[in-house]
Order: structure tokens, then C-alpha cells, then sequence
């Protein structure tokens, strides 16, 4: 069972034009940065990404977003990048907005094997539009359907070679769901572990839902919040 | 008083007034802005666990960390006791608008309309107008929803109104102002209460 | 905030006859003992139960079926309770069988404000009779909906006094969701500490879904694999 | 051989046949019964992660715990490589039926719903004929079924069987036997395999 791969470069060898991808995040907290780079760096175009936001100027996705290689975005919060936001105003790029419970649930049913579900958020308002309402006990609710994609970008704390993932406090956040949605999940690891060094009881997300891994470099110290421990 | 000291003076009084509506073993999510003051008006000797939209940003004794999944399941399954919130537009069925100006913005609802279906008790704390000294509190809401009829209490600086079948009760008024000074500076009908009385500070 | 009760006997002070009640626990693993005996003292009958599994004869909720207390069960699993067989078969109890993937499911999608989602489980069986079916993408779902309870029972290894629960090994099982999906949540800990002792990143259960909480007592010998660690 | 020894060795011939299908990396699980047994047969070399119906019960390194929500999210998602598991009856569509006789037995179907319907490929692992000598690969199930043309693949202790949309496909049988024997105990129509041979050991 090798999952191991030197880069993040090596990780996306197969990422192809058009591919959906999602990729883990929450603003500026456990964004998978290394991968992000390496997609800039290889120029795939036409990609459908889904994250809950899509960083900043200049940094993260916002790099993607610069370089024209997203065609289609769903998100739940745009505020913090004007380009996104002058793109989306000259139609260079579909926004698809969806409330950041929906779209957290949408992708853990993408991965749970559920094609669609029922919740209440957003009846009565622009994002129930042209989708299925129904009433369970008295109470109207709206059909959502499941997210998968072609591949998921995950950031995690600690990692071990079969891919069992450890998160560290926010930086869990979408990474986990997003870790079970996708046909080929590549994780980068702040630190690379042997396998069997990670307490079984602590792992986030079991190695099932990990393709490729590798330890990232560099990380970025914009990063908010981050703490360094020494791994063991 | 300058301009600015009067707008830090009303978010101070509207903070305050819902920082009052805590109990003990609360479990409350604050939006951004504004709402994140109430976390330093928490009343002396009582419990509250906070959320943010962020998830809990603020590591003290009792806190956990989740997924996002996890996070807005807790939202949706009706656990938060109380959610507090900014708003563009409020209505007299307590529709509640705060996401977006069409043609105008782009910024995306993020956790909002998730907190407004789904939590306990809705409060939206806001000036009672806008800059321009127009009125928030209207008969229907003119932009996009956030939510439709989710909103259960409404703090600003002048006044504390309850959405109720009926219409909206104004409860307190603020130090020197009368039912009609908040009537003026409000779009929709208000009732009063029947045991109207001074805003608590 | 105080959510620490003496005993169970206080924590279901408040228990009627005809509640619907969760229990945690998969076979012999990670069962709330203390709860379950305390129910068979107060005698309260009409039950509504949702567990996988009901025990064996003489133990766990062995002891509220063989107290004539249950009306009606919820769960996947029966095999290793004859007494309940004998039951069913004599209609003493209604008993509905639901796919253990769909149970939990329906038990997370209760707690978590979802009334209904659709599986592929049980498609073309008894399990789909007389409920909705639907295609998604070229393949059939069926329709469940999520299940709710007046009251949970769940049992944890540690736990702090504002509800917080960790949970060990295979306890963990149908515990966390349980304690989603009902109104009032009263968990059971082998350890019952200060806030402040767990580690947030290792919190299974936050205390928002607790309601009551107490240290129980004279755990029996019969659960296997369980290992006890010095609490700090 | 005693009857009991021929047992242990239809078992054993079963077991040996499922594990040769393991490949490395594979996530797998074993159902109760017989397909527990694989286990004890994963080729050397290879590394699988195992998880049954109670969820991963042997902790080996490599090992995590989750809740059965999670467990079973994996398993409904799609994630699982492969599934083993016994059953009563097997059918020419690759239906299967293996958790309850009407009126008589009362157990409940565990997970084997959840299983079957989404496992990437189901095998069944049994033996070829009930204890009376009546045939278990049948044309049509007769009991309540677990799974509507789920079956991906039988492997019994007389042959290996490949469900396909043309019939069933007989790729192996055990050795000393011809294709009519195994078509003599089995109810349901067989076809000869293009590259029919001896079962591996």
C-alpha cells in the first residue's frame, strides 16, 4: 500500500482540464497551499473548484482564480476577493453561492453515498429557487443534492504513510467531508508519520478516503492561529 | 457628543441590551460585526458557550473542536439557543434580509441563512436606520431574503421589538425617546406593548 | 451551567411512560449500564426504544424486555436475544428492523435537522415497501427519514461537567449520533472530570448535546476489550 | 474423511478462493461467519485494511475508530474494494437473500443491506448446497432478498462464479469435477466460461 508521493507536483501528474476539484479550507486556516501551487504551476484550465471561500488576492486560490484557470465556483463566501467578485460581475466566471451548512452537508452526502437530501435552510429565499420544496411535519424544507468531485485537495496536521489524517483545532473545518467526496483525495501533511504512530482513536480521517500524501513545505506564515508542536 | 462617539454610544447600548438576554448554559452563535461585541458583555456568574461562524475561534475550558459538517449539523438540528445577527432589512413578519444588494455585491450568505432557519431564537442587532437615515425596519423586505419569517426579537439603539403574529410589539424604548420617535424612524407598524417600559442599559 | 446529576436515578427523574428512548451501545460494547438499570427500577413502561441491538437475555436492555417495559423497538440487530424473538413472534412487541447503515444514518440526519434523505440500501427489499423510491443519476434510492427521541442514553470513558465526551475504541459506535437526536441527552462516563481536563481536538461529543451528566458506577466484567486508563 | 473433516475442508477451499481475489491496498470487509476467515489467508506481501460489521475490531497499526455514522458513510459512499459475506440463497440476477426465513427467525439484517448496495464489488462466499442437499444458486430467490442484483461474484467449495448481464459465467471448478456436476447441484442455468479451468488452491 504505497500512497506515499514526493510532491505536490508528482500528486496532480493526472489532474486534467475540466477536472472538479475541492479543495479544504476556511479563508486563510489549513489550505492546502503546496497543491495550490502546483495547479498554478501546471496551468490545468477550466476547472469547477469547490470551497467555502476562495482566499485572498494574491494568495491560496486567489492565485488560481489570477492565473484564469476557474471556469465555475461553489462557495458559501466570496467577500474577501475583489478579483473573484469583478470576474463574477463580467461573467468570466459562474459563482454558484450556497449557505455554508448546505454546503458542508452537500459534500458529506457526496461522499456518504446520500444523492440528496431535505434541510430548511434557505426555503422562502433565492437559493430554494427552481429546487424541490416539500413539507415533513408541518415544516417546509428544500432537496439538496449531494457534491462529489474528480479530486479533493486536504490539508492536515499530521498524516501517516497510508494516509490517516490528524487535523489541528479550525484547520479541520471542510477538510475532512471533502476528504470522502472525491474519486482521487491527495492530502499534505505539516508532518509525515510512520504508519501506526497516529492513536487510532484520533484520527479524523481514516487512510479509505486518502489516494496520495505527501509532507508539504514552505507553509505560509499568514496563516492565522497556527501553532507549531514538534511531532513526536 | 461627535458623530463617531455617538455611533460607538448606540452599538454599545444595543451589545449591552442583548448581552442581557444570556442565560446560564447557553449555547449562542454570534455573527460577524457588531454581534461579536456581545462576547465581552457576557453578564457576571453565568455560563455561555459561544460559536462563531468560523466555528469556535476562542480556545477557553469546555471548548471542542469540529468539522464544518459537524458544526452546522449543531446548527440545523436546532441546538443553538440563540443566534444573534446583523441585518440590511428586517420586516414586519420578520423576514430578514443581510446578504446581498443585487448587481451591487457579491460576497455570498456564508453561515447566515443557516442560523436563521434553524436556531432557537433569532435576534438581529442593528441600528435602527441606515446612514443615510433611512429606515431598516420596513413592511416588506426590498432585498434578497436571508431567511423568511425566522426573526424573533429586534435590538437597535432606540428599541426592543418582539416579532409576533400579530405585527411587531415594541417592548422597551430607549432613555428619552417615545413610541412615536421609534414609529417615526421605523417603516413598519409597531405595537405597544402592553407593559412598554424604558430599554434596560 | 450545571448539567452533573448524583446519580441515574436522578437523571431520568423525569422519564414518562410512553417516551421514546435512545441507547447507545453495540452488543456488550459501550452500553450506559447505570441508566438502564436505573429504568428498570423506576418501572416506567410503553417504551419506544431505538438501539441496534437489544442485549443479550438478563443483561443490558435484557433487563427492560424481560421487565415487559418496551412497546415498541427500533434497531438492526436481534439475533442474540431469544426472549425478544419470543416476543415478536407472540406480537407482545413491535419490532421494526432497519439496515444498520440506515438506522445510524437516520439517527445522525434526526439530530442534525435533516427529516428525510434518500439511500440506496434496501432498494428491491422489504425495507423499501410502501416508501418512496426515486432515481438519482440512473439508480435508485429509497427515502428515509430521520429519527428523533425524547431521551438518549448514552455512555462514554471520559467526560467533563459541562457534557464534553471522549469516547474509546469501538464505544463509540452509535453514542455519538444518539446524542444528537434527542431532547435530552444524559450520558454516563467512567470518568468524570473538570472542564478544562479534555483536549478540544479530542472532544467526540461537544457539550452542546448534553443535557446531564454523571460518573457511573459498578461497571460489569462482561464487556469485552475494554481497557481502563488512569484518568489524569 | 469424516463428515465433519469434509466441512472444514469445503471451508477451508472457500476461504483460500476469496483471499486469492485480495490485492494490495484493498479496503475490505468480512461479514460474519465463514468470510471472517479470509482473514487468516491474506497473501504475503499484500496490506489490506479490514473492517467488519462491527467495525474495525483488530486494532493493527493503520487502525482508526469511528462512529457507526461514519462507518457506514464510508461503506454507502462507495469506499469499500471489496465485500465478503454468506448468504442463503443466490440468484441468476445476483440477487441474494441471507437474513430472515418468514415466521420462523427473527435476527435482523446488521449491515449486509448497506453493504450489498454499495460495496465496489460484492463476493459471496458459501457453500454450494444447504446441509439437506437442496441448491442455493437458484433462478430466482425465494426469500425475502438483502440486495436486488448485487452479487458480483460466488465462490463455493465446487466452483467460481461470475454474475454477468448474460447469466451466470462459470470461470473455475474445483478439481476432479466436470461442469455438469456443478450444474447438477446448482438450480440455476450455468455458462461455460471462454477460459473455464481448475479452481486455484
Amino acid at each position: 500500500m504505497n500512497k506515499v508521493v514526493a510532491n505536490a507536483d508528482e500528486a496532480i501528474h493526472d489532474l486534467a482540464d475540466g477536472a472538479t476539484l475541492m479543495i479544504g479550507g476556511f479563508g486563510l486556516c489549513g489550505i492546502p497551499e503546496n497543491l495550490i501551487r502546483a495547479l498554478v504551476r501546471r496551468g490545468t484550465k477550466n476547472l469547477t473548484t469547490i470551497s467555502n471561500n476562495v482566499g485572498v488576492d494574491g494568495y491560496g486560490m486567489g492565485l488560481l482564480l489570477a492565473a484564469g484557470q476557474i471556469r465555475r465556483h461553489f462557495g458559501s463566501y466570496v467577500g474577501e476577493n475583489r478579483l473573484l467578485e469583478q470576474m463574477v460581475l463580467e461573467k468570466k466566471i459562474d459563482l454558484e453561492l450556497v449557505p455554508q451548512g448546505t454546503f458542508s452537508e452537500r459534500i458529506r452526502a457526496g461522499g456518504a453515498g446520500i444523492p440528496a437530501f431535505f434541510t430548511p435552510t434557505g426555503v422562502g429565499t433565492l437559493v430554494a429557487e427552481n429546487k424541490e420544496t416539500r413539507e415533513f411535519d408541518g415544516r417546509t424544507y428544500v432537496m439538496e443534492r449531494g457534491l462529489k468531485a474528480d479530486f479533493a485537495f486536504v490539508r492536515a496536521w499530521k498524516g501517516d504513510k497510508w494516509g490517516n489524517l490528524v487535523y489541528r483545532k479550525t484547520a479541520r473545518n471542510f477538510n475532512p467531508m471533502m476528504a470522502t467526496a472525491a474519486k482521487i483525495t491527495i492530502a499534505e501533511v505539516e508532518h509525515l508519520v510512520e504508519v501506526g504512530e497516529l492513536d487510532p482513536d484520533l484520527v479524523h480521517t481514516p487512510s479509505i478516503y486518502v489516494q496520495r500524501i505527501f509532507q508539504g513545505e514552505m507553509y505560509e506564515r499568514r496563516i492565522e492561529r497556527r501553532t507549531l508542536r514538534q511531532s513526536k | 457628543m461627535t458623530k463617531a462617539a455617538k455611533d460607538i454610544d448606540k452599538r454599545e447600548r444595543i451589545v449591552k441590551r442583548v448581552a442581557a438576554e444570556l442565560r446560564d448554559g447557553f449555547y449562542v452563535n454570534l455573527g460577524i460585526g457588531m454581534p461579536t461585541l456581545v462576547a465581552n458583555h457576557v453578564p457576571r456568574g453565568i455560563n455561555v458557550v459561544l460559536q462563531s461562524e468560523k466555528e469556535t475561534i476562542t480556545e477557553m475550558p469546555g471548548t471542542s473542536y469540529f468539522s464544518s459538517a459537524d458544526s452546522f449539523a449543531m446548527i440545523r438540528g436546532g441546538h443553538i439557543d440563540l443566534s444573534v445577527l446583523g441585518a440590511m432589512e428586517v420586516d414586519e413578519e420578520g423576514s430578514l434580509a443581510n446578504w446581498m444588494i443585487p448587481g451591487k455585491m457579491v460576497k455570498g450568505m456564508g453561515g447566515a441563512m443557516d442560523l436563521v432557519a434553524s436556531a432557537r431564537r433569532v435576534v438581529v442587532a442593528m441600528e435602527h436606520s441606515t446612514r443615510e437615515g433611512q429606515p431598516k425596519i420596513l413592511k416588506k423586505c426590498t432585498l434578497p431574503l436571508t431567511g423568511s419569517r425566522v426573526v424573533d426579537t429586534i435590538v437597535t439603539e432606540m428599541a426592543y421589538i418582539v416579532v409576533t403574529p400579530a405585527g411587531l410589539v415594541l417592548e422597551e424604548i430607549a432613555p428619552g425617546l417615545t413610541f412615536d420617535d421609534v414609529q417615526h424612524a421605523t417603516e413598519a407598524r409597531l405595537i405597544a406593548g402592553p407593559n412598554l417600559k424604558t430599554m434596560a442599559q
